[in-house]
């Protein structure tokens, strides 16, 4: 974990209020594992006064495969994406991370079935990451991606670049499957029953909780990152709790999602 | 200390502190985490997160909301309790060569004294703070900490409950401070932490609903420091005891004003989350600074307010 | 009114509001100033500045300085006296189809009393506006604002020394504004005004002196928005007098919520000092967004707080 | 008087932390005169949440000599200067004005002596406008200049251009007479002995308060541009209070700087 101020080394806008930023820090980039994310700054003011919280979308090597930097694949939803939106290359931000508990994945020895990557929106942000890591241990990745609209699909050609086959869905038809991607999962599922096919998930809490249910009636095990509001993302605060079972009698207690989580095994979250 | 380094230890009564700059309570966890990107040897001191005779779940989120140049909160006190804290956290923090203070609070007398005698004697606690902003339930929800004789009598019995020193930590909703401030001294208090939070709110206009799970939370960072500062102001009029001075600390500006007012220590709350360096930042930089102004102790500053 | 347009109008007690948008007092000076940028028909009233029996100089400056979010100030309640406005500002305010109301002030009940007979009666005044944020300097300083029996004797006292309805704006300096809103109740307040500015301060490090000449002022702005509303949710569950809620309001999102929490109308302050027209946007604002959410009256917006 | 939002046309920056923004706006430059002042924002946020006050630099022309936009001259004091130093071609302020009563300078027909402009720091920023209007009614003008250093001085080469002659002082004596601007000024009076001189200042309170004390024992009119701090600008806080004689029997009372001023008869004042 490092607190740095970095300067914004790239910009690319790729949909409608979407963008990624580049950074460069070769300490922050070794340490980042799929599934980690930041703490970055919005503002050099106090309005709004906290750091935001983005997933790492992907790790920059260079010639000899040696992490460098890494980016961030951001959505604007309020004021501080927006002001996020605004930034331009040389411009500085704090960066606290990376921070959290990654994704669990195998290793090159460890057997496993086909890895379904889930997810819809931003969710998406951290799963290019995911696959990269998967085939280079070489197991079988595929993923599902749903967003609003065609245009604001994400990440599918990181995908098609790995090789990943991608299936999609859009909430209004204009790409792929006409609803939400829940449904070319279920489908996929259902046609080829891939055994010990292994679910990760990301993207809006009603989506997740739909995995979970498919990942619960199946039998699979699921991971899922989990977004709530964080003041510290570093495990002071309390803030960003959620539930988790409690092991007995049907118990819970909070834990913190940016420290235990944001990923957790779904099957440990009290999906209310 | 030699000739020229500025000093910068202070004391708070019977406590020695090496330096001005403590973490407060709930802004710092119990320390863990922030040991890994900083030394803790090189605070002051740290307030650990509000601490209850027993385990406490907390609020249900959503916890926090932003609020122009601060934020609200409603943790609800969620804690590893004192036996927890005595296992797992302490002997943590004991390997620092810092202060630490639990801050400790209850819903009745009861749990005030219980959770303060089994802290007493614990190796390497150095005070307790009284977190009063609590409603005595027992007592059909008035405030210890708005009501000065609910301040006294909480006050006094945490001091005979307990040997360790005692600071009692002040809330800033109230029509005159200096009188809370002469009940926690009249109660047996050996400092005072000055402010906690303020109450506040904000709606969540699409749902007409409020932001927070707990309807109000407790405003602090930047926006408070004004209202901090006046708090410190009323408080040094009121009382010759220590003062600690806690409200929108982000930096040196801020904390001299503090100590200017007469606070003999600070300490940086909501500034840790969204800075996490600025505490270790702000020894430094007083450091700095007195070394500048010619400053050989810090306590030159402690109440140099020039009036008129 | 038609079936289309959004009905803005509200009623506090007796007075009709042709919207719910009103400058808030020691924001809008006496309305001549702005009438050279805007339409004050346009707005449903102004409170105009603070008025003694008779002409203040105020404080010596300086007189405010910004801090977090927000700003303090002691202006000392300058003001042309009850005499001057009635000459002076009076008749050129009655030229708009807004509603003047008279913020009014005292350094004991006599003043007050004097200023209210002074102004009863006088065409054009849609009400009054109690100020009670003084010190009652025959009382010994007990504040008018913050003993619940002070405020209630001066409220009486000016409720039967005018015709005019009473609007008696509360301090959020107290332990319990609930207390003091009943107060105001029961000494015959027609509506409340919430909030006045809260204490605070500043210190100029460099000569280590506080930054007003008055060493504490009143702190207004953003910063302040969530205790406002806070402020409001209390003194709603304390009374059912019609509210006009105050504080950190720039525009549609917060007077949303001061609506949503029971507010019948709104005051904008601070914002008119660094957004001159934040008032009359207010008010377009509040037509448009009351059109596309099929809202046909303000009214049922007000109170709409869903709980639970 | 108008509100408006602008976007800035023009960046120059001109010493130490000294900068010119320019900008367009037909309106506020029609009505502008010597001595006007706007209040403009710094920042998108609310911090810091109030308006800066700044003196009209110059007002832009167009081949037809119409107005068309206006420059401001600005230096680097605290934090809202220190926003507006970072501020590029493209940004938007707000602007408020024009504001406060200017410099009351002779017509063309009325006779008068030279007139002398004396001026520290960044209060020089009125002064062009104030010779070149000057100057178009054909009177007189000499302007003495005074700053920190060489660097710092502004304006110069504005009166030059103008062929306003121009008698420099710097405290750290790298440029021009070595001490306060007060003292060429002092001795080209002595020298001179100018009749029916008229002084008009702009800086620094006591360089102000001793060109007053120089206008009352040479018994020359004085016009002074007052810099208080200011909320609104427009008259309707009274912040920004300054003293004056209230006639009879030595008692004073406060006027607004902001709307009785900034520019005021030095003999109106109270120089505490
Ligand atoms: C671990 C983690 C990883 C994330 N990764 C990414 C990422 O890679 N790319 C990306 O664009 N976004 C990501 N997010 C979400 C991102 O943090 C929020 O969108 C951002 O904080 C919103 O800030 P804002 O100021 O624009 O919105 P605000 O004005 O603060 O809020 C706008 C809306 O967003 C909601 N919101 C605010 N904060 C969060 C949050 N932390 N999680 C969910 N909803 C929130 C609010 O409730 C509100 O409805 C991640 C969140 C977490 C917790
Ligand atoms: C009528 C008028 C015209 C002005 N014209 C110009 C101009 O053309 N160019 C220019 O650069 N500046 C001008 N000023 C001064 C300018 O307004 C201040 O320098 C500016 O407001 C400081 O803002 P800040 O945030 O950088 O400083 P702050 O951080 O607010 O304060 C820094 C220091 O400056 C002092 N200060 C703040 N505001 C004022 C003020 N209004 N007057 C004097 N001192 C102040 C403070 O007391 C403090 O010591 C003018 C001021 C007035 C009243
Ligand atoms: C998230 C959060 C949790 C807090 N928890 C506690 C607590 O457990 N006990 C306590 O006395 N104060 C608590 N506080 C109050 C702070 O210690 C401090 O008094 C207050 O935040 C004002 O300082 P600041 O503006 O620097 O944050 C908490 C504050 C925050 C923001
Ligand atoms: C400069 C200034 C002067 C004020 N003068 C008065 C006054 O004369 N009487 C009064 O009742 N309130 C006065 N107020 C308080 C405001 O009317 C309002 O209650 C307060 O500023 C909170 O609202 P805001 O955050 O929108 O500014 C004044 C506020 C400011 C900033
Ligand atoms: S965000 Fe602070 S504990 Fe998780
Ligand atoms: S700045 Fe507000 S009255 Fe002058």
């Amino acid at each position: 974990m490092y607190d740095r101020r970095l300067a914004i080394e790239s910009v690319a806008h790729v949909g409608p209020g979407q963008f990624i930023l580049g950074f460069e820090c070769p300490e922050i980039a070794a340490q980042c594992r799929p599934g980690h994310f930041v703490m970055i700054s919005v503002a050099e003011s106090i309005d709004p006064v906290l750091r935001r919280p983005m997933a790492i979308y992907r790790v920059l090597r260079d010639a000899s495969n040696t992490p460098y930097g890494f980016t961030l694949l951001i959505e604007v939803v309020g004021c501080g994406t927006a002001l996020l939106e605004q930034k331009s290359i040389g411009d500085h931000l704090e960066v606290l991370g990376p921070l959290g508990v990654p994704f669990s994945l195998p290793t090159k020895d460890e057997a496993s079935g086909e890895h379904l990557l889930v997810m819809g929106g931003v969710g998406s942000a951290p799963f290019p990451l995911v696959a990269e890591e998967l085939l280079k241990s070489g197991h079988r990745v595929r993923a599902f991606v749903g967003a609003r609209t065609a245009e604001a699909l994400l990440c599918v050609d990181d995908f098609r670049e790995l090789g990943v086959p991608v299936e999609v869905a859009t909430d209004d038809g204009s790409e792929g499957f006409h609803g939400y991607v829940v449904h070319p999962l279920q489908g996929y599922l259902e046609s080829e029953d891939p055994a010990n096919a292994v679910l990760y998930a990301c993207g809006p809490t009603p989506m997740m909780r739909a995995v979970h249910e498919i990942a619960i009636i199946r039998n699979l095990p699921l991971q899922v990152s989990f977004e709530a509001p964080m003041a510290c993302g570093i495990g002071v605060c309390l803030s960003c709790v959620v539930r988790v079972d409690a092991g007995d009698y049907g118990d819970w207690r909070y834990v913190r999602c940016c420290r235990e989580g944001p990923v957790f095994d779904s099957r440990r979250l009290v999906w209310q | 200390m030699s000739g020229k380094r500025p000093d910068l230890s202070v004391r708070i009564g019977d406590v020695e502190l090496s330096n001005p700059v403590i973490a407060a309570s709930g802004t710092f966890g119990y320390g863990g985490e922030f040991s890994e990107i900083m030394d803790l040897s090189q605070l002051g001191g740290v307030v650990v997160k509000g601490l209850s005779m027993h385990v406490e779940r907390g609020n249900a989120p959503p916890r926090i909301v932003e609020t122009p140049g601060g934020m609200l909160n409603s943790i609800g006190l969620q804690n590893v309790g004192a036996e927890g804290f005595l296992e797992e956290k302490l002997p943590f923090l004991r390997r620092f060569n810092t202060a630490v203070i639990a801050n400790i609070w209850g819903r009745t007398f009861d749990e005030y004294i219980a959770v303060a005698e089994r802290l007493d004697g614990a190796k390497g606690l150095t005070a307790l703070e009284l977190n009063i902003s609590c409603p005595n339930i027992k007592e059909g929800g008035i405030n210890f900490g708005t009501d000065p004789k609910q301040t006294e009598q909480v006050t006094r019995a945490v001091r005979d409950a307990s040997s360790l020193p005692l600071w009692v930590k002040l809330t800033p909703g109230v029509t005159d401070i200096g009188e809370l401030a002469r009940a926690a001294e009249a109660g047996g208090a050996d400092a005072l932490s000055v402010i906690n939070t303020l109450r506040g709110m904000t709606i969540d206009v699409a749902s007409r609903r409020p932001t927070l799970s707990t309807i109000f939370g407790g405003l602090s960072g930047p926006a408070i420091l004004p209202i901090a500062l006046y708090m410190v102001y009323e408080t040094r009029r009121a009382t010759n005891l220590p003062i600690l001075g806690i409200g929108g600390i982000e930096g040196l500006d801020q904390a001299l004003q503090f100590f200017i007012l007469g606070a003999n220590a600070v300490q940086v709350g909501t500034a840790n989350f969204y800075d996490p360096m600025a505490s270790i930042r702000l020894v430094d930089d007083l450091r700095n600074w007195c070394e500048t102004q010619g400053i050989l102790s810090i306590n030159e500053l402690v109440g140099s307010l020039e009036s008129g």
